[in-house]
């Protein structure tokens, strides 16, 4: 909607509130993320266990969506092959910003076992789209997916919805000081 | 029925189209046979009493080097037993007549043997890739096969 | 007895009550769907034998606010080729339909927010508006899948709204009225007087309850189809068809088609809980009975109803198509006739 | 309800426009990656193509590169939710062609784990049925009970998913200590949540509607296209490896094979096969108690072997009853170390074949519950 736009104007002051406000959207966004599972492969199957009664993916406030359009990130779930690379692509412009990504398992990572001989591999995902947290093993085991899960929680929520720059140089300034 | 006596029976109707029988234990045994009559033996081996093989198990397509050979492993349901049938095509001019009329199941099978290894099945009704995507160059299973440096601008080796 | 409008009383001036009145049921809303949402999670959670969402706040039961508060953020997409002007109005249009059905839903005695005198068809009206919505979505998002969820919505809601009209037609003939306070009214007295049991009369009602019990599972079944939920949800399928007619739609519109599905199943709980379980009424007579528990028999009612819903939806498989068809048409709507037939001719008898 | 049969329709008397629809390669029911391009009438479906490779990873080129023992991995991640059973006739072959007798251990270890294995796989191809006919909450049950069984396989090879378990000439490692209660707790549960499975979704009025008489095998059809597994057993041919050319050890069980008999609708239609599945799980429970009750406690899982294993020059064709069908390697040795030719006979790939020509006519719907009904692995489809 528009009001994310009318708040991001340049304001010098009116820190609090909009820190704040920001924080209270960071949560809501942290909290509620929807996704869209890409099933691949092996990966998959241990995302349908990690969905189920025993490790429970949705007590992170996750819900499963069929659509790209409603899915807040996408969850990359096994090996990329060149042919699926394109569909992958497009589906992730399909997605609605904010989006995210979560590349699960070694082959989505950087091509797993397939990486030396896979002529018809794609040699990570990360070399289509734009991917937030990698979880690693071949398959992850559901603790790691939730791990993966925490992880991007904890980036959305400690993004800069506002004055996006600023931020951006302070953090600069702490690592070129550190 | 045993694969000599498979073997003693072919050879009389067939005579010069198959070439030997190759036995080593404890490998399997198999007939080798003209690619040209391949369609015929199979058809005499689906529909003879006796034969009735009506379970195509596998077709593989192998790299032989100089040459491609197409492999087909046939079951009976009816007696259980089984019989290995082995052609070999110049790799230049790898043309086999195609199954896919006996035995259905043989369509995606030459089909996976087109795209992976180059031979070509006369009279497939629909010899297209199956598995590489269908603008996907070269045979990948090939011994001197080498993978592109990209696919459709993405970078295919590590 | 005339019922009259607390808000009334309260406030003297007309144009300033009439604006609370129309608010009052928009926050019920709001507050009942983000508790539905919240009711459907963790329900299906525990059928599942899982805990449903834990994280946000105690027991995540702030889940429906975040999720707020994420479709509020995520950006509005238009696809390119879509139909713009029909795919901006069409979650408006869907929403209004089911909102529009709250004016006449009697909480209370004290509080109708408009005590017109044709309530029941009021509400079978204003709810066929919903299916516009639909198919406006769905075609105007040029996308085949949203277009078969969407004629698959149509054809259904339209088939199934005859049998549920027939149910509601025989109350309103045991009532005679349409009158949603006079339906309410005609049902006081404790549990016996319900028009699920027949209404008020002497015992020769017992007559009556077998096609009243048959009426009402029949407009609880074709309640579930106009609602889209299992096992009718074939137009959001989604094992077919990905999520049908609202495949195109993000954020806020998305948001607009998700809450019209929480009102309508509120909706059409309430019009089961008003036709056949007795609506603001007490089961047990004049006790519990007053203003107060005229909301609280009310609510608790219609509650019961939406969770029976959700638990229908995580119980049972879904139904294709033409046998959806087939229920509705070959089932539901003789079953109903003949139900409507025998209550007519015991009315008329009495 | 409704007379279900399979619609022909004839275009010279009416005329209607058809439509093309994609479905997948990302699409919820899909099982995985595959693409069907779907030709509609209204909603009756005219021609089915589908297209595959779109998890194309090359595992015989990679088999090619490897020493034998190194291509077991590439086996697990073939068939990913039955990689035991996948590991089995591989080593098989292996151990046929050098010539080795396994221990007796292990003999009965690998038919208890195989088995073990096809009730998970049993379990995810029902599950994941009963959700294509939008039953949601039996695929949270089977799921509840596959983490018992994968706790079964961590504690043996430390893996929950791809095990790498079967050596050539042995395990990778002895079972735990608790073994054999472990396994017997498990069929109890199995039969437990087998039964309640039946009430909630196989003898569902609903479920029965939507999946008898649809999707109909004939049982020479299925020959025709070598279907195997369940799909060719739901079609009413009693054939099962097992059984009909036992392997293993299988032959000192005592056990049926479950065949479809079309109690509610025609023979070969989508319920039978379904059924198929829940009874084999029932026939797994059995022999997995007699195994348990015949296991040698004593004895070592690992044959002596050379360092390298050179398999003679020759080749060899192996198959075993996986939970999908029957499952074949086709070896070919060079003399190396590393074969020549490794071709997996995928099942899910063959009987995937069938799909076109049993689907059409029938609803968009039932399209998806015939694919669900099939039971593929595109890890196995596209290898």
């Amino acid at each position: 909607m528009g009001l994310l736009n009318k708040l991001n104007q340049p304001y010098e002051a009116g820190g609090i509130i909009l820190g704040t406000f920001e924080d209270i959207l960071n949560w809501g966004r942290a909290r509620s993320d929807w996704y869209l599972h890409f099933g691949l492969a092996c990966c998959a199957i241990e995302f349908m266990a990690m969905n189920a009664s025993h490790f429970d993916f949705m007590r992170f406030g996750t819900i499963p969506r069929a659509t790209p359009r409603q899915a807040d990130f996408i969850m990359i779930t096994g090996t990329v092959t060149l042919k699926m690379a394109e569909r992958i692509k497009k589906l992730w412009e399909q997605m609605a910003e904010p989006k995210y990504c979560i590349s699960v398992g070694s082959c989505a990572n950087c091509g797993g076992p397939y990486w030396e001989h896979g002529y018809h591999v794609l040699k990570g995902v990360d070399r289509i789209i734009p991917v937030h947290v990698y979880v690693p093993g071949c398959p992850p085991r559901p603790e790691a997916f939730q791990d993966g899960m925490i992880k991007l929680q904890k980036m959305i929520k400690e993004e800069a919805i506002f004055r996006k720059r600023k931020k951006l140089e302070e953090e600069t300034k702490i690592e070129l000081s550190a | 029925m045993t694969i000599n006596e498979i073997y003693e029976q072919l050879k009389e109707e067939y005579g010069d189209s198959i070439i030997e029988l190759i036995e080593n234990p404890p490998c399997d045994s198999s007939i080798i046979v003209k690619a040209e009559s391949i369609f015929d033996i199979c058809h005499t081996l689906r529909d003879k009493p006796g034969f009735e093989f009506d379970y195509l198990m596998c077709l593989s397509g192998l790299d032989l080097g100089e040459n491609l050979s197409a492999v087909y492993h046939l079951y009976s349901m009816k007696h259980s037993h089984k019989v290995v049938l082995k052609t070999i095509v110049p790799k230049d001019n790898p043309k086999i007549p195609s199954v896919e009329k006996i035995w259905r199941t043989a369509d995606w099978h030459e089909r996976e043997a087109y795209d992976l290894i180059g031979i070509i099945f006369e009279g497939h009704h629909n010899l297209i890739r199956i598995l590489c995507p269908y603008d996907w160059e070269g045979y990948p299973l090939r011994k001197d096969y080498k993978e592109p440096e990209y696919y459709h601008e993405m970078k295919v080796p590590y | 007895m005339e019922t009259t409008n607390f808000v009334y009383n309260l406030i003297p001036n007309e144009t300033i009550a009439i604006i609370v009145i129309s608010v009052i049921p928009l926050i019920f809303l709001i507050v009942y769907a983000l508790l539905a949402i919240l009711g459907e999670l963790k329900i299906s959670a525990w059928i599942q034998e899982r805990l449903g969402p834990m994280r946000t706040g105690p027991w995540g039961i702030l889940q429906p606010i975040a999720e707020v508060v994420k479709l509020i953020q995520k950006e509005d997409l238009t696809p390119d080729s879509a139909n713009k002007p029909l795919f901006n109005l069409a979650p408006y249009i869907i929403f209004m339909g089911a909102y529009a059905s709250f004016a006449v839903i009697p909480f209370s005695r004290y509080f109708v927010p408009s005590g017109i005198n044709i309530g029941l068809f009021y509400i079978f009206a204003v709810g066929s508006i919903a299916v516009i919505g639909i198919v406006m979505g769905g075609w105007a998002s040029n996308n085949k899948y949203s277009l078969l969820g969407a004629m698959r919505s149509v054809a259904q809601i339209i088939s199934y709204e005859i049998p549920g009209a027939m149910a509601i037609l025989s109350v309103a003939v045991l009532a005679s009225s349409l009158d949603l306070e006079k339906i309410n009214i005609a049902q006081e007295g404790g549990i016996w007087n319900w028009f699920i049991f027949g209404g008020q009369g002497s015992w020769s009602k017992i007559w009556v309850f077998p096609f009243t019990l048959v009426l009402s599972l029949i407009y609880l079944v074709a309640s579930l189809a106009e609602t889209n939920r299992t096992p009718f949800d074939i137009p959001e399928g989604e094992s077919e068809l990905v999520a049908g007619y609202h495949t195109e739609y993000s954020g806020m519109k998305f948001a607009m088609f998700f809450f019209a599905e929480y009102a309508n199943m509120f909706v059409v709980a309430a019009v089961l809980t008003i036709t056949f379980f007795g609506g603001w009424n007490s089961p047990f007579g004049n006790f519990m009975q007053g203003p107060g528990w005229d909301v609280f028999w009310f609510i608790s009612k219609a509650f019961f109803f939406v969770i029976l819903q959700i638990w229908l939806r995580w119980t049972l498989p879904r139904l294709r198509v033409d046998q959806l068809m087939y229920v509705g048409w070959k089932v539901l709507l003789p079953f109903s006739f003949i139900c409507f037939l025998f209550i007519s001719l015991f009315k008329m008898i009495n | 309800m409704g007379e279900k049969k399979r619609i022909e329709l004839d275009y010279s008397k009416i005329e209607s426009d058809r439509m093309r629809l994609n479905v997948g390669p990302q699409h919820p029911s899909t099982h995985g990656v595959l693409r069907l391009e779907v030709e509609l009438d209204g909603e009756i479906v005219t021609e089915v193509v589908p297209h595959i490779g779109y998890l194309h990873r090359c595992f015989e080129k990679h088999a090619e590169k490897m020493t034998y023992p190194q291509v077991i991995p590439y086996i697990d991640r073939m068939d990913y939710v039955t990689s035991m059973n996948n590991e089995l006739p591989y080593v098989m072959a292996i151990e046929k062609m050098l010539g080795i007798e396994v221990p007796e251990k292990v003999q009965y270890i690998r038919v208890i784990m195989c088995e073990l294995n096809r009730i998970a796989s049993h379990q995810i191809a029902v599950a994941t049925f009963g959700l294509d006919a939008g039953a949601f909450t039996p695929f949270l049950y089977f799921f509840r009970d596959r983490e018992y069984i994968l706790a079964i396989f961590e504690k043996a090879s430390g893996a929950r998913l791809l095990f790498n378990y079967f050596w050539i000439g042995g395990l990778a490692a002895d079972v735990h200590p608790t073994f054999k209660e472990d396994v017997l707790a498990i069929v109890k549960q199995v039969r437990k949540t087998n039964k309640e499975i039946e009430d909630l979704l196989i003898y569902n009025k609903i479920f029965i509607e939507r999946t008898a008489n649809v999707g109909i095998l004939p049982p020479d059809v299925a020959i025709n296209y070598a279907c195997s597994g369940p799909v060719l057993r739901g079609s009413g041919v009693k054939f099962d490896l097992r059984k009909n050319e036992p392997y293993s050890i299988y032959d000192r069980f005592d056990f049926d094979i479950p065949v479809g008999m079309g109690e509610v609708g025609t023979v070969g239609d989508c319920w039978d096969r379904n059924i198929v599945r829940m009874r084999e799980m029932e026939q797994s429970c059995r022999i997995i108690e007699q195994a348990i009750e015949q296991m040698p406690n004593e004895g070592d899982v690992q044959e002596k072997l050379p360092k390298k294993i050179k398999p003679p020059k020759g080749d060899i064709y192996m198959r075993a009853e996986n939970p999908k069908g029957d499952l074949g390697f086709y070896i070919v040795s060079n003399g190396t170390d590393k074969p020549e030719r490794v071709k997996a006979r995928g099942t899910s790939f063959v009987n995937l074949s069938v799909l076109p020509e049993i689907s059409k006519g029938y609803m968009f719907a039932d399209l998806i519950l015939i694919l669900g009904s099939i039971d593929i692995v595109l890890g196995e489809v596209d290898r």
